[in-house]
């Protein structure tokens, strides 16, 4: 079993966050905040070291009794998609933390989230999976709900809400599958759904498989679900969007790809049409939608639901091509939301407005900002060499050999991502200088700082992907094998 | 297990004397100690783990009965401390020996085996409590009010009570649950034995709090001495419940045919109605009422369950449910503005601002109620909705977590109203809490957290408690 | 001796007594039809201890009486107070308590 | 012969007489009612006060300490009857039984529940 | 054979006959009373008494029943009627029943039929005789409560109140007498008696019994009820000609009836006194009712005695002298006898106990 890694990384921002609220400075809690973050990243680095590329199964693993009365371990393990996604976690949290100016409540937040999402990713019992899935809520809504703009507060109900929905569905389906199998280990349980010793009828395989996935898709959020996405993102601070909708959000692919499709492979078969078609629409409908918004938070929610629906539909394109695709967009678009939304919420910061219509012409004052908020648009739509084109490549490519039609059509979704982020870029950074645009500062160097590693990220992924996607297709083909999909090629 | 009783009936003597001649803090002195010696008692019986029957085959001692008073003894504890530490002035003088006149009601509830035992024991548990509620010195009207509404409809039940027993006791010729047992295997007269069971299922279920019979919980709750309500919520349902599983499993077992679907549509009922009235409750109390009445419909979900671990989950929920709710209502005693202490929500805008620490344990307690992953709340919901979807009972499941979600609405708008909202000017503070009151705040809040990380223990207690003698 | 005759009786009594503590409005009527409805229960206690030949019957229709007379007790004393408050004993008076 | 039945023929007899002497006084007597004759009897205050409909609040109090040491000697009774039979476990029960019962008693004494004006 | 089982195999018509013969002895008693009262109370008083109709006024009452019979019957306007009307009736009748469990002697034989000088014999004879004495009160409470004013309502509820508070006390006074007899029925109870009358064994019980009679029937020093300076007439203020006639005859049966109960569980019941007692036909037949007769009327002289020379107490001295003094010491005194009784066991053990507490 060796040293317990996982929960190592996920007790030193546990840490971290309880040490953010004691100093009575919240400067000084910022950098308590920071440098546990900085350790986390650490720790993972460390722990990366032990993770051997294509090795089978989950590794760094742990397991421990928690509720032996009810078969419940307490079991964490990374495969490749999980390792991508802990990354993409511990990576942002100090970019964010660096990125935020609020009370040390919130660094406490930020941090406590980020240690229950490491959780989320690394779970491989399925019962703590869920646990930690819903118990991620409650910083969230804290985090929109405390330090949110002017309508928070409805904005984090409905938040809360939608999700628990979703999740006390998704909680019926964990118990009747633990009641069914006898077990909530992840691992046991795909073996006996592979072996055929966990033999669910179909109609209850759908009916889980509904549980579970709603919650996910709720989360993701797929259309027409998201309905409680953009009012959060907005009225969330810069940071708790990033968290929001770069992490927090891809717990639902995530369990779709870890969940629903090893658990139920019947049942995933039979909802593929269902999901393919959403997806589109949602590709399709967020595009649309994203050009007619006159808010830049507003719009960047909605370019993610349209991002989302690539991620879902390459999960449920059901090639290895595609699902590989679809993990390595997770990463993807973790960095260039994060990265959108940082550089949004600093050009936010400076006015006071998130009114589209307010600014013009800041390129000329603030270069460096503009700048960047270019580049991070760009690899929001997905500009070869950037790391959002492999991603979207390979779904669309993966998607295209079962699903034609589908993919036609997403493709189209590309266009519309240039019109919107051009468009964006246009209208606030180029054109006639407002009044007071002439007091806009530059990034200040802890601005810089807090969006270069992202953006080194996504140009570095979107040149050389090879050493992430070597992590992801092992596991993307044990899925595919396990699902019985019928395996595309090897991109 | 006469020891038990014993320390308790001794308790409580003792107590009636020292409200004359001692002082409140000597009164206080000896009622937690005789509830502390009980406890000793009964974890001393329940070590050596014999299960015996007693007192002419009137009292039994087994797992939930030992279980369920151990439960009630650590509530009780906590519920003396709060209503002796409430506010200023000390509580009437009669307050705490009622409470332990109800405590000793409240033991021998689930551990009567026989319909007469059970009768007294739910009326020594009922009849202090309808007294508690209306002694209060301030807001008396009010409390006077619920406490004869408490009364009303607590008699009513206690009548339908006693004549489906009358019905029973036609069928089997027993009062005994032994007798009713063997009566229902032999099953003859199978109208009587249906009359009676409804009935005394309408009777319990009024004391459960359960719909339809639940109109007087929120008032109840409401107009009560906050301290009191604390004691209500969480003993009441512990005896109700204690007696209607030994009721349903032990005499009843042979009949489960007839009374599994009605119960698992009043349950079904009592979820709904509880949840989507207490999203419209603008007052924290009633608020809370409404939401113990939506418990009351989970917890009886265990009982449809009628099951070895449908049990043990409604005996770990019970617990969990009992100490989050005396700590949420321990804590609405602090709450007060200029006229003392309030509880219409409104008032309550910012406190998260003002007192955070209070309003976080209150917000973590909130969060336990609604039963939120890594609290108490949820592996007890978690233990009960396996025990269901064990007997197949899918649907009810989905039912009872789209409850839950409705639940989670009107349990967050407090906190949306205490941490998200500015505070008023002439808004409601927490007031510091006294050395006891915090204890009850810190140990329930304790407990929720705790049994919720780490439920093993408790739940594996329940587990092994989870037999009746039969 | 026919036993149904007294559980009709029982019964009618125990349905009088229900429908009074529905539908009267003075607080100390509402208390004696609870008492008519535990007597009804008394009653058919006794008669079906006759016809089991047993005495249990008998000893819960004592109890029972012993716990009226505790609830009358308790009842009363509640009812004082709250006259005291009001000076009114009827039940549609007592509305403080909604919402 | 159920020895209930005498009482009965005693009861019919007294309820007969009473019955018969009611009615009788309505026949017997003259009739010559004039309208003070039949307003309710004062002496020297005017009835002008409408006639009061309950009872003063404060004899439940009587009423309800009646009750509970009723009930307490409504236990006493079959004991007393039967003491013999039960022997010294039946004296220590019953001793039990009182110690409530008294403590109560004290407790409405010293809370002065037996002060009457 | 045992009165139960004597009286079991009463004909229709013994047992008619009893009642009737109950039911006269009442009324004689009654009429007798209300002169004897007279009587004594004036010589005590030193005067004569009334003296006009009659051989020495003998007939007084008679005619006094009379003149109330042909008194104009009001009904006040404020009353409620039927109440009204019934309330008298309740009293009345009530008053009458306890004598139905009185033993009058022993074994008789009347017209060739064996019997019991008794009406009837139950087992549970002197709850029996608490239950109409409670029944009783509801003629009180509802005659002062229908007759729509403000002094009969006070007057019967003080009088209620005063009732129930003895009858506690009375109710407590027989528990020794239970505690020794093993029995209810006042026929085993006359039984137990054989050897030595439980009003020496018993001493204390007699005397609370004896102050709670008083009390019971609402007569002086304990009249509350009809305090004429502060209530008027008490619960019975609006009521006229016979309608009142009924209420005198029920508290002046019930006096004989508590009297009569005295002497069955105190004074021997119809056993012949000591120095009569040793004549063995004394006990037999007939005579014992002689006995009993002669024991009430010496009881009734009690009443007559207080009502001469005691003053009417307050309400609260009243009260206060039954709820805080006879009813401790009836329980103490219980706990006496209950704990000799059991450690001893014996009656022969328990007679010489019995006399060492004295």
């Amino acid at each position: 079993m060796g040293f317990p890694w996982l929960t190592t990384l996920g007790a030193v921002p546990l840490i971290g966050s309880v040490m953010a609220t004691l100093p009575r400075d919240s400067r000084v809690a910022r950098r308590v905040a920071l440098a546990s973050a900085l350790v986390a990243v650490v720790v993972l680095a460390l722990a990366a070291t032990r993770f051997r590329v294509g090795g089978p199964g989950f590794q760094l693993a742990e397991r421990h009794s928690w509720i032996p009365q009810l078969g419940i371990s307490y079991s964490l393990g990374l495969d490749g998609i999980g390792l991508t996604l802990v990354v993409l976690t511990v990576v942002l949290t100090p970019a964010v933390i660096a990125a935020g100016q609020a009370g040390r409540g919130y660094f406490a937040l930020v941090l406590l989230l980020e240690a229950i999402t490491i959780g989320v990713f690394a779970a491989t019992d399925v019962f703590l999976f869920y646990v930690l899935f819903e118990v991620m809520l409650i910083p969230m809504y804290f985090l929109i709900g405390r330090y949110g703009g002017p309508r928070r507060a409805a904005a984090a109900m409905k938040f809360l809400l939608y999700s628990l929905f979703g999740g006390l569905l998704m909680l019926a389906a964990v118990i009747a599958l633990g009641v069914r199998a006898g077990t909530s280990d992840l691992p046991a349980l795909v073996e006996a759904v592979r072996q055929g010793t966990l033999r669910l009828d179909p109609v209850t395989g759908r009916v889980l498989f509904a549980g579970f996935f709603l919650a996910f898709a709720i989360k993701a959020p797929l259309w027409p679900l998201h309905s409680w996405l953009p009012g959060a993102v907005a009225e969330s601070t810069p940071g708790g969007a990033v968290l929001l909708v770069a992490v927090l959000d891809k717990a639902g692919t995530f369990g779709m790809l870890r969940y629903c499709l090893p658990l139920f492979p019947e049942a995933s078969r039979f909802f593929t049409p269902l999901v393919v078609v959403l997806s589109v629409i949602g590709i399709v409908y967020g595009a649309l939608v994203a050009v007619g918004q006159a808010e830049i938070t507003r719009l960047i929610a909605y370019t993610s639901l349209s991002h989302f629906g690539f991620i879902t539909l390459g999960v449920f394109a059901m090639t290895t091509q595609s699902q590989a695709g679809a993990a390595f967009y997770m990463l993807s678009h973790g960095l260039s939301a994060a990265a959108l939304f940082l550089l949004a919420g600093f050009l936010i910061k400076r006015h006071g407005s998130s009114r589209i219509a307010d600014y013009g012409g800041v390129q000329r004052v603030a270069p460096v900002l503009a700048g960047t908020f270019l580049f991070a648009g760009l690899a929001t739509l997905a500009l070869p060499g950037l790391s959002g084109f492999v991603a979207e490549f390979l779904v669309l490519v993966g998607a295209f050999t079962t699903h034609p039609a589908a993919a036609v059509i997403a493709a189209g979704g590309v266009v519309l991502a240039a019109v919107y982020v051009l468009w964006l870029y246009q209208r606030t950074m180029t054109g006639h200088a407002r009044p007071w645009t002439a007091e806009v500062r530059d990034l200040g160097a802890g601005e810089r700082w807090a969006v270069a590693p992202l953006l080194a990220l996504i140009l570095v992924l979107g040149l050389y992907p090879k050493p992430v996607l070597d992590v992801i297709e092992p596991v993307v083909a044990t899925t595919a094998q396990q699902g019985g999909i019928s395996g595309g090629e090897r991109p | 297990m006469l020891v038990v009783f014993a320390a308790g009936v001794l308790g409580v003597l003792v107590t009636t004397f020292a409200p004359r001649e001692a002082r409140h803090r000597g009164q206080l002195t000896w009622v937690i100690a005789g509830l502390a010696a009980a406890l000793g008692c009964l974890v001393f019986v329940a070590v050596r783990g014999e299960c015996t029957v007693t007192a002419a085959g009137s009292i039994v001692v087994d797992g939930p009965a030992l279980f369920l008073q151990g439960a009630a003894l650590v509530l009780a504890i906590l519920a003396v401390l709060l209503i002796a530490g409430r506010g200023t002035e000390p509580p009437p003088p009669e307050s705490l020996p009622l409470t332990m006149f109800a405590v000793g009601g409240l033991l021998l509830l689930p551990a009567a085996n026989d319909l007469l035992t059970m009768f007294v024991a739910v009326e020594v548990l009922s009849l202090p409590l309808y007294l508690l509620c209306g002694l209060a010195r301030v807001r008396a009207t009010v409390a006077h009010e619920a406490s004869l509404k408490y009364f009303v409809l607590g008699g009513f039940s206690a009548a339908f009570f006693v004549y489906g027993a009358a019905m029973v006791y036609g069928f089997a010729g027993s009062v005994a649950f032994p007798g009713i047992r063997a009566a229902v295997a032999s099953g003859a007269h199978r109208p009587l034995l249906l009359i009676g069971m409804a009935l005394l299922a309408v009777g319990l279920l009024f004391k459960i709090g359960a719909a339809p019979f639940h109109s007087w919980v929120p008032d109840v709750y409401q107009g009560a001495p906050t301290a009191v309500t604390g004691l209500l919520a969480a003993v009441t349902k512990i005896g109700a419940f204690g007696a209607f599983l030994r009721l349903f499993t032990v005499a009843f077992g042979g009949a489960e045919r007839d009374w599994r679907p009605v119960l698992t549509g009043v349950a079904v009922l009592t979820m709904v109605l509880g949840v989507v009235i207490a999203v419209a409750q603008q007052d924290v109390k009633r608020m809370l009422g409404y939401s113990a009445v939506a418990h009351a419909g989970f917890m009886l979900l265990g009982v449809v369950a009628a099951s070895r671990s449908g049990i043990a989950g409604t005996l770990f929920y019970l617990t969990v449910y009992g100490c989050g709710t005396l700590g949420a209502f321990a804590l609405v005693t602090l709450v007060h503005d200029s006229g003392g202490e309030t509880t219409r929500l409104a008032s309550w805008a910012g406190l998260g601002r003002r007192s955070p620490v209070a309003a976080g344990i209150f917000a973590v307690l909130l969060l336990g109620l609604a039963g939120i992953p890594l609290t108490g709340g949820f592996v007890g919901k978690f233990a009960v909705f396996s025990a269901v979807l064990a007997g197949g009972g899918f649907a009810v499941v989905i039912v009872a977590a789209l409850a839950s979600a409705v639940a989670v609405f009107f349990y967050a708008r407090v906190i949306v109203l205490m941490f998200f909202h500015e505070p008023r000017p002439d808004g409601a503070v927490i007031i510091r809490p006294g050395a006891r009151v915090a204890v009850v705040i810190a140990v329930a809040g304790l407990v929720t957290v705790g049994a919720g990380v780490a439920p093993g223990p408790l739940l594996g207690l329940a587990g092994q408690a989870a037999s009746f003698l039969r | 001796m026919n036993p149904a005759n007294y559980l009709c009786l029982s019964a009618v009594l125990f349905g009088l007594g229900a429908a009074g503590v529905l539908l009267r409005r003075n607080v100390i009527v509402v208390l004696m039809c609870v008492e008519l409805m535990l007597n009804a229960a008394n009653l058919a206690f006794v008669v079906f201890s006759r016809m089991h030949g047993r005495l249990d019957g008998q000893v819960f229709a004592f109890f029972t009486m012993v716990v009226a007379a505790a609830e009358v007790v308790v009842g009363l004393a509640i009812v004082m107070a709250a006259f005291r408050d009001r000076r009114s004993s009827s039940i549609d008076d007592a509305n403080l308590l909604k919402h | 012969m159920n020895p209930w039945l005498p009482i009965v023929v005693l009861g019919a007899l007294a309820a007969g007489f009473a019955t018969v002497s009611v009615v009788a006084g309505r026949f017997l007597g003259p009739h010559r009612t004039s309208g003070p004759g039949l307003d309710p009897y004062e002496c020297g205050v005017q009835p002008g006060r409408s006639r009061p409909r309950r009872f003063p609040i404060r004899f439940y109090v009587t009423a309800m300490l009646f009750i509970l040491l009723d009930v307490d000697i409504v236990f006493l009774y079959p004991w007393a009857v039967n003491s013999r039979a039960f022997g010294v476990f039946g004296l220590v029960e019953m001793g039990l039984f009182m110690v409530p019962v008294l403590v109560a008693y004290a407790y409405v004494w010293r809370r002065g529940g037996l002060e009457w004006d | 054979m045992t009165a139960a089982q004597l009286l079991a195999r009463d004909p229709w018509w013994l047992v008619a006959g009893k009642a009737v013969a109950i039911f006269v002895l009442l009324l004689l008693i009654t009429m007798f009373c209300v002169v004897y009262e007279r009587k004594v109370v004036a010589f005590m008083q030193m005067r004569v008494g009334p003296d006009r109709v009659g051989p020495w006024g003998t007939l007084q009452s008679l005619a006094d029943a009379l003149k109330l019979a042909l008194k104009e019957d009001i009904t006040p306007k404020a009353a409620d009627r039927v109440v009204f009307v019934l309330a008298p009736m309740i009293a009345g009748a009530c008053a009458f029943l306890s004598m139905a469990v009185i033993p009058f002697g022993p074994e008789v034989t009347v017209f060739g039929h064996t019997t019991a000088l008794q009406l009837t014999d139950l087992p549970v004879g002197v709850l029996f005789v608490l239950a109409a004495a409670s029944t009783g009160v509801y003629g009180i409470v509802l005659a002062g409560w229908s007759s729509g004013s403000a002094y009969p309502l006070l007057g019967g509820l003080r009088s209620a109140a005063q009732v129930i508070s003895y009858e506690i006390a009375m109710a407590l006074s027989f528990v020794g007498v239970f505690l020794v007899a093993g029995s209810m029925s006042t026929s085993d109870i006359v039984q137990a008696q054989q050897r030595l009358w439980f009003g020496v064994l018993l001493a204390p019980s007699l005397l609370s019994y004896l102050v709670a009679m008083v009390g019971e029937t609402n007569r002086a020093p304990f009249d509350l009820p009809e305090a004429e300076g502060e209530l008027v007439g008490g619960f019975h203020t609006e009521y006229s000609s016979l309608k009142f006639a009924t209420f005198m005859l029920a508290e002046y049966i019930n006096m004989v009836t508590v009297s009569a109960l005295a002497s069955t569980l105190f004074l021997g019941g119809w056993r012949a006194p000591w120095p009569i007692s040793l004549w063995d036909g004394a006990n037999r037949g007939g005579w014992p009712a002689l006995w009993l007769l002669g024991k009430v009327l010496l009881l009734l002289f009690v009443f007559i005695w207080l009502r001469g020379t005691l003053p009417r107490l307050r309400y609260d001295q009243f009260m206060a002298l039954g709820w805080k003094g006879l009813i401790p010491f009836s329980l103490g005194w219980i706990v006496v006898v209950a704990v000799v009784k059991t450690l001893w066991g014996q009656d022969a053990g328990f007679v010489g106990a019995g006399a060492v507490v004295l």
